[in-house]
């Protein structure tokens, strides 16, 4: 881009910039004249769907985020939640879906450092990390190269940053063949009176730029981020922006030895639209002004003219209000990590952003008008169909293949390839890696906290409200699991092209299925982040508003796993016996269809039954606790035996008590049915029975048949190495 | 026939690595150092004798498999 | 028993390595930072995990040739018990301490998993608490710990029982020569090893195997 | 001045890296691969303007840091 700042801006410059024409009308009577080139890219930067959250704002605010342990809700870099003690929880989940598509190696990267910096901007240590991740078909024949490089990106950077990745979601569908999800989460611990904000005070007061220095990295990342794919997205090949953890570790270090030492009045992560959008941001929330002089912004490269400078989107930067008193101590500090540290601007209190270079005003923009007043839209949506009703569902002819062909395939097999090329242990904290029910971190002492990321994009496609509540009921259900009580969640709401009433009624269904399911699991949202206009050529992704829950787990010696634990124990059943197939994997991997309705949820159900396992897991009557989910009973003890080695001894069972998908349940096992049983009971819960754990390594069902633990760990543990290998 | 490959970051992408070691090498006291970009570099035996040919077999590598042609050029040689 | 931990910007298992040394040995030990170039007076120094400079251009490369490295040659030379654990390995045999290299795993990706270790020689300051033969579960999470040398070195790190740590039941995770996980110096003052003791000392961790490591500097 | 600067790995050491882009070249259909190695580029900016200087101090810089001699080989071009 070598235009000059005084071009005149065409009907084709305002398009390229992804800028509707009414939208340019509004801008340029907001300013009263034409817009300067760095005027234009800012606005395009700060009006995109992706900063400005034009289509869903409206939906956004009906979403439920209050709630006793609420410190923060939406509106800052991060949620943050009261643990007691003094603790606070900071967390967010954000999505770098277009860009790991274009690079999956950087892309990922990109994604977990802006997702840990969202964290510690606010004062907080990383102290967890997960991702949730949706690719095309396994067929595909990008899909496997996304994979491994989304997978080596995510733990490239998150390993080398130093959090431990503790857990995740991968799913395969071809709606995601050109458009895959990449969704990061981070999860910080601060102090509950020392969090940081972004919102700027005072009047001239210093803003200082901090970290790795500008480069022409990704310019037009964030009007990427929401613009629909044609088909030539690999021709485009944006700038990409390369992550560098080793630089974030250092400027993680940094921020948190300079919060402590009471030099930072406000703070801002520079993420998508870079040094734009956060001093709009920093600006706007503390209704002042902010001046910029370019000529002091630390840059990789010659010649960067104010619009590139403004809209890059170079990774490990944050802008700062610095109490000017301290400056000497805070530019020790970063020298001492070896980051740049520039006094970049000033605050005003002329409600302007005016940017300066080269000694000449380049843009001179009321700054509320950017922020936080920018355009809002009530896109208009209609009601998703309801799906066709299923009818019967046939047994399948041979259960025992059919029951190794659902282990063994790609949605339900183990996912070990992946977790593994995480850092799950760094911090010595860990109490339990990816591969149960949830996550879980020690805090200090006995007290933890579980960390999990749910939703089932089938289930929504098939109805969005349904759908939206199953996603923050299995939340709650793998955080209950655990033995943890949920406490908040964050939210990655990925879509497709909103301007499709179709697909503005998914989303407007979703939130609302996601509000109450909120409301009654008393679990508000404190975070979270919107990807909208996941397209190509038309063909939207399943609708995946995913979900991050944090719960808290007071006692760590009563946390709940899911492996077996003894011979002769019970296997009991919490939530009754299921038969629900509609949109089950059985249906899906046995039968290849993929009809009806989803699950319902019935939250109060949901939460009966959760706080009765919870109770148990409190009181030691349980030795092992799964939630169902995905492939029924089945498939969660056909779990607990894997993970521990034992196997297990069932009733006879047919299909749909097997492989039916009903929510609110779960399989414990106990040395004591009785106690169990009554408890159930005196909830009004149904409970059942079902069977035995064995020592003989053997999955059996009456009058059906046997399957050895070793067979089904290998159909299990074989996909994902055997694809990944190209052997499949 | 031999192949060697060198492969480069495109120019105004960020190159971590590099960026520490030109501040390393200013550590163990050398001077006069500016820029210091890191690539990778390949050699390939091939069966193929014609230069053209090797040539081509080389480049559709280079672009399929070890460049990524996203962020990096790639440059060959042929002995 | 007072020890140091080196911090190179990038380490980040120095809190892991504090906490273990700490809850075992009763004393917390004393963080030195990269750029100083004297070390306090400590029986142990250690140098724990991590990406050192991001590790870039090769694992440890960098932090080897730092300021604090030269003092703790310097020291080690004099007999200074030296501990180098994952990244600290990579950086002390990339700083001379001790021979060969440490290279990419053979699977190419890196591993976070538990491993078997065999303790091959018991007669060391971190390993004297423990029965010679004796396999313990402990945790790896790297990607370049392919341990290779010479075979005139291996030869004589074989024959002078300078491995102290074998991979054991078939669970070397990235190809390194004769399953070594870690190795010492012919005086047996420096050792260093892939594998994470400091992960695995207490319930929290799943198993405490690794507990009597850190308790064998105790007797040392 | 420019220094380039190619680091190779010595005969003998084993190169996973290489190996397993000749299996992928193999994946992808191309024949008559042979033995393939994966090494490093490095590119220098130099002040020094004499060649000589030039050459000795870049060798120091490749002893010194950029190559591990324990297992690698390198060699110099200045432009
Ligand atoms: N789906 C959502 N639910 C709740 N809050 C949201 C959602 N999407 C975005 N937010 C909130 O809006 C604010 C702006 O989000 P975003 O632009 O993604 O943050 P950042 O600038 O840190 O990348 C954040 O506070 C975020 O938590
Ligand atoms: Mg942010």
């Amino acid at each position: 881009m070598t235009l000059a700042n005084n071009t005149t801006i065409t009907p084709e410059l305002v398009r390229q910039h992804g800028l509707k024409p009414e939208e340019y009308d509004r801008f340029v009577k907001l300013l009263g004249r034409e817009p300067t080139l760095t005027e234009l890219g800012i606005c395009s930067a700060m009006w995109n769907e992706h900063c400005s959250y034009k289509s869903s704002k409206k939906w956004l605010k009906t979403m439920p985020t209050t709630g006793p342990r609420v410190i923060q809700g939406p509106g800052e870099n991060a949620g943050v939640i009261d643990i007691g003690d003094g603790d606070a929880i900071v967390f967010k989940m954000e999505s770098h879906n277009h860009p790991s598509f274009i690079e999956p190696y950087q892309g990922a990267a990109t994604g977990v450092g802006g997702i840990l910096r969202d964290v510690f901007t606010m004062g907080a240590r990383p102290i967890a990390a997960m991702n949730a991740l949706r690719f095309g078909a396994p067929s595909h024949p990008k899909t496997r190269h996304l994979v491994s490089g989304v997978v080596h990106g995510i733990g490239g950077y998150g390993n080398s940053f130093g959090v431990p990745t503790i857990g995740g979601e991968v799913n395969f569908h071809p709606r995601y063949n050109g458009n895959i999800l990449v969704n990061a989460m981070a999860v910080g611990l601060a102090r509950a009176d020392s969090i940081f904000y972004s919102k700027a005070r005072g009047v001239g007061l210093p803003v200082v730029y901090l970290g790795a220095k500008t480069g022409r990295d990704g310019i037009h990342g964030a009007t990427m981020a929401s613009a629909e794919f044609d088909g030539k997205a690999e021709e485009k090949r944006p700038t990409v922006q390369v992550g560098d953890p080793f630089t974030e570790k250092c400027l993680l270090e940094a921020c948190l030895e300079l919060m402590a030492s009471g030099a930072v009045i406000a703070i801002q992560d520079m993420g998508a639209a870079g040094l734009t959008s956060s001093a709009v941001e920093m600006g706007a929330k503390g209704d002042l002004g902010i001046e910029l002089d370019l000529d002091k912004v630390p840059c990789r490269e010659d010649g960067m003219t104010a619009y590139e400078m403004m809209l890059s989107e170079s990774q490990e930067r944050m802008l700062m209000v610095l109490d000017p008193a301290k400056e000497k101590q805070a530019e020790a500090i970063f020298r001492k990590w070896d980051l740049d540290f520039a006094i970049v601007g000033k605050t005003t209190d002329t409600l302007r952003f005016v940017i300066k270079h080269h000694g000449e005003v380049m843009a001179d923009l009321p700054i509320k008008q950017m922020g936080d007043q920018a355009p809002e839209y009530d896109r208009p949506w209609v009601e998703p169909k309801t799906p066709a009703a299923l009818g019967d569902v046939p047994p399948p002819e041979d259960l025992r293949a059919a029951i190794l062909k659902i282990v063994g395939s790609p949605e339900m097999c183990s996912r070990r390839w992946v977790w593994e090329q995480y850092d799950s242990l760094i911090g010595s904290n860990t109490a339990q890696i990816p591969g149960g029910d949830a996550g879980v971190v020690r805090i200090r002492g006995n007290k933890a906290i579980a960390v999990s990321t749910d939703v089932t994009p089938r289930y929504v496609e098939a109805d969005p409200f349904e759908g939206g509540k199953q996603a923050v009921a299995e939340c709650w259900r793998n955080l209950t699991a655990v033995g943890a009580d949920p406490i908040a969640i964050t939210d990655n709401l990925n879509f497709g092209n909103p301007e499709r009433p179709e697909i503005m009624g998914q989303f407007v269904r979703a939130i609302q299925g996601l509000s109450a399911a909120c409301t009654a699991l008393e679990f508000p949202i404190v975070s979270g982040n919107v990807s909208l206009y996941n397209e190509t050529n038309g063909q939207a992704i399943l609708p995946t508003p995913a979900i991050g829950g944090v719960g808290l787990i007071p006692d760590l010696s009563r946390m709940a796993t899911i492996p077996f634990k003894a011979a002769d124990e019970a296997i009991i059943l919490i939530g009754g016996h299921g038969s629900h197939l509609g949109q089950s994997i059985y249906l899906r991997e046995a039968l290849g269809r993929e009809h009806g309705a989803p699950p319902p949820v019935d939250l109060a159900i949901e939460r009966r039954n959760g706080d009765l396992v919870r109770q148990m897991i409190r009181r030691k009557a349980v030795t092992a606790v799964h939630d169902i989910s995905d492939g029924g009973l089945a498939l969660a003890v056909i779990e607990m035996a894997l993970a521990s080695g034992l196997g297990a001894s069932l009733a006879a069972l047919d299909h749909r008590q097997l492989f039916g998908e009903d929510q609110a349940r779960y399989v414990v096992t106990t040395s004591d049915a009785g106690t169990v049983l009554a408890a159930a009971r005196a909830a009004s819960v149904p409970a059942v029975e079902i069977g035995t754990v064995t020592s003989a390594a053997t999955l059996n069902i009456a009058g059906g048949p046997s399957i050895s633990v070793a067979d089904l760990r290998a159909a299990h543990e074989g996909w994902f190495p055997a694809y990944m290998a190209g052997e499949l | 026939m031999k192949a060697k490959i060198r492969v480069t970051l495109k120019t105004g992408v960020l190159d971590p690595q590099g960026k520490a070691i030109a501040g390393a090498l200013g550590h163990l006291g050398f001077s006069g150092i500016g820029d210091v970009r890191q690539g990778k570099y390949f050699e390939i035996d091939l069966a193929e004798t014609d230069k053209v040919r090797a040539r081509e077999q080389v480049k559709a590598m280079c672009e399929k498999l070890i460049a990524n042609t996203v962020i990096e050029n790639y440059d060959i040689d042929l002995t | 028993m007072k020890s140091a931990v080196v911090v190179f910007p990038g380490i980040n298992r120095e809190r892991d390595m504090m906490l273990a040394l700490e809850t075992v040995t009763g004393q917390r030990p004393v963080a030195v930072w990269h750029a100083e170039t004297e070390l306090p007076s400590v029986d142990l120094v250690v140098v724990p995990g991590g990406f050192s400079y991001g590790d870039y251009l090769r694992c440890g490369a960098i932090a080897a040739r730092s300021p604090i490295m030269q003092a703790i040659k310097a020291r080690a030379a004099a007999g200074l018990r030296v501990l180098g654990v994952c990244n600290g390995f990579q950086i002390i045999t990339e700083a001379g301490l001790l021979p060969g290299a440490l290279v990419r795993n053979a699977g190419l990706r890196f591993v976070c998993r538990q491993v078997r270790l065999t303790v091959e020689n018991n007669r060391t300051f971190f390993t004297n608490r423990m029965q010679t033969g004796a396999i313990v579960s402990c945790p790896v999470a790297h990607g370049e710990g392919n341990y290779i040398c010479d075979t005139e070195t291996l030869k004589r790190l074989e024959g002078e029982g300078r491995v102290v740590f074998r991979y054991a039941e078939g669970t070397n995770p990235n190809g390194a020569m004769n399953d070594i996980a870690g190795i010492m110096n012919e005086t047996g003052t420096v050792i260093g090893m892939m594998p994470h003791p400091e992960n695995m000392i207490e319930p929290l961790h799943g198993r405490t195997d690794c507990r009597p490591l850190f308790e064998s500097l105790l007797a040392a």
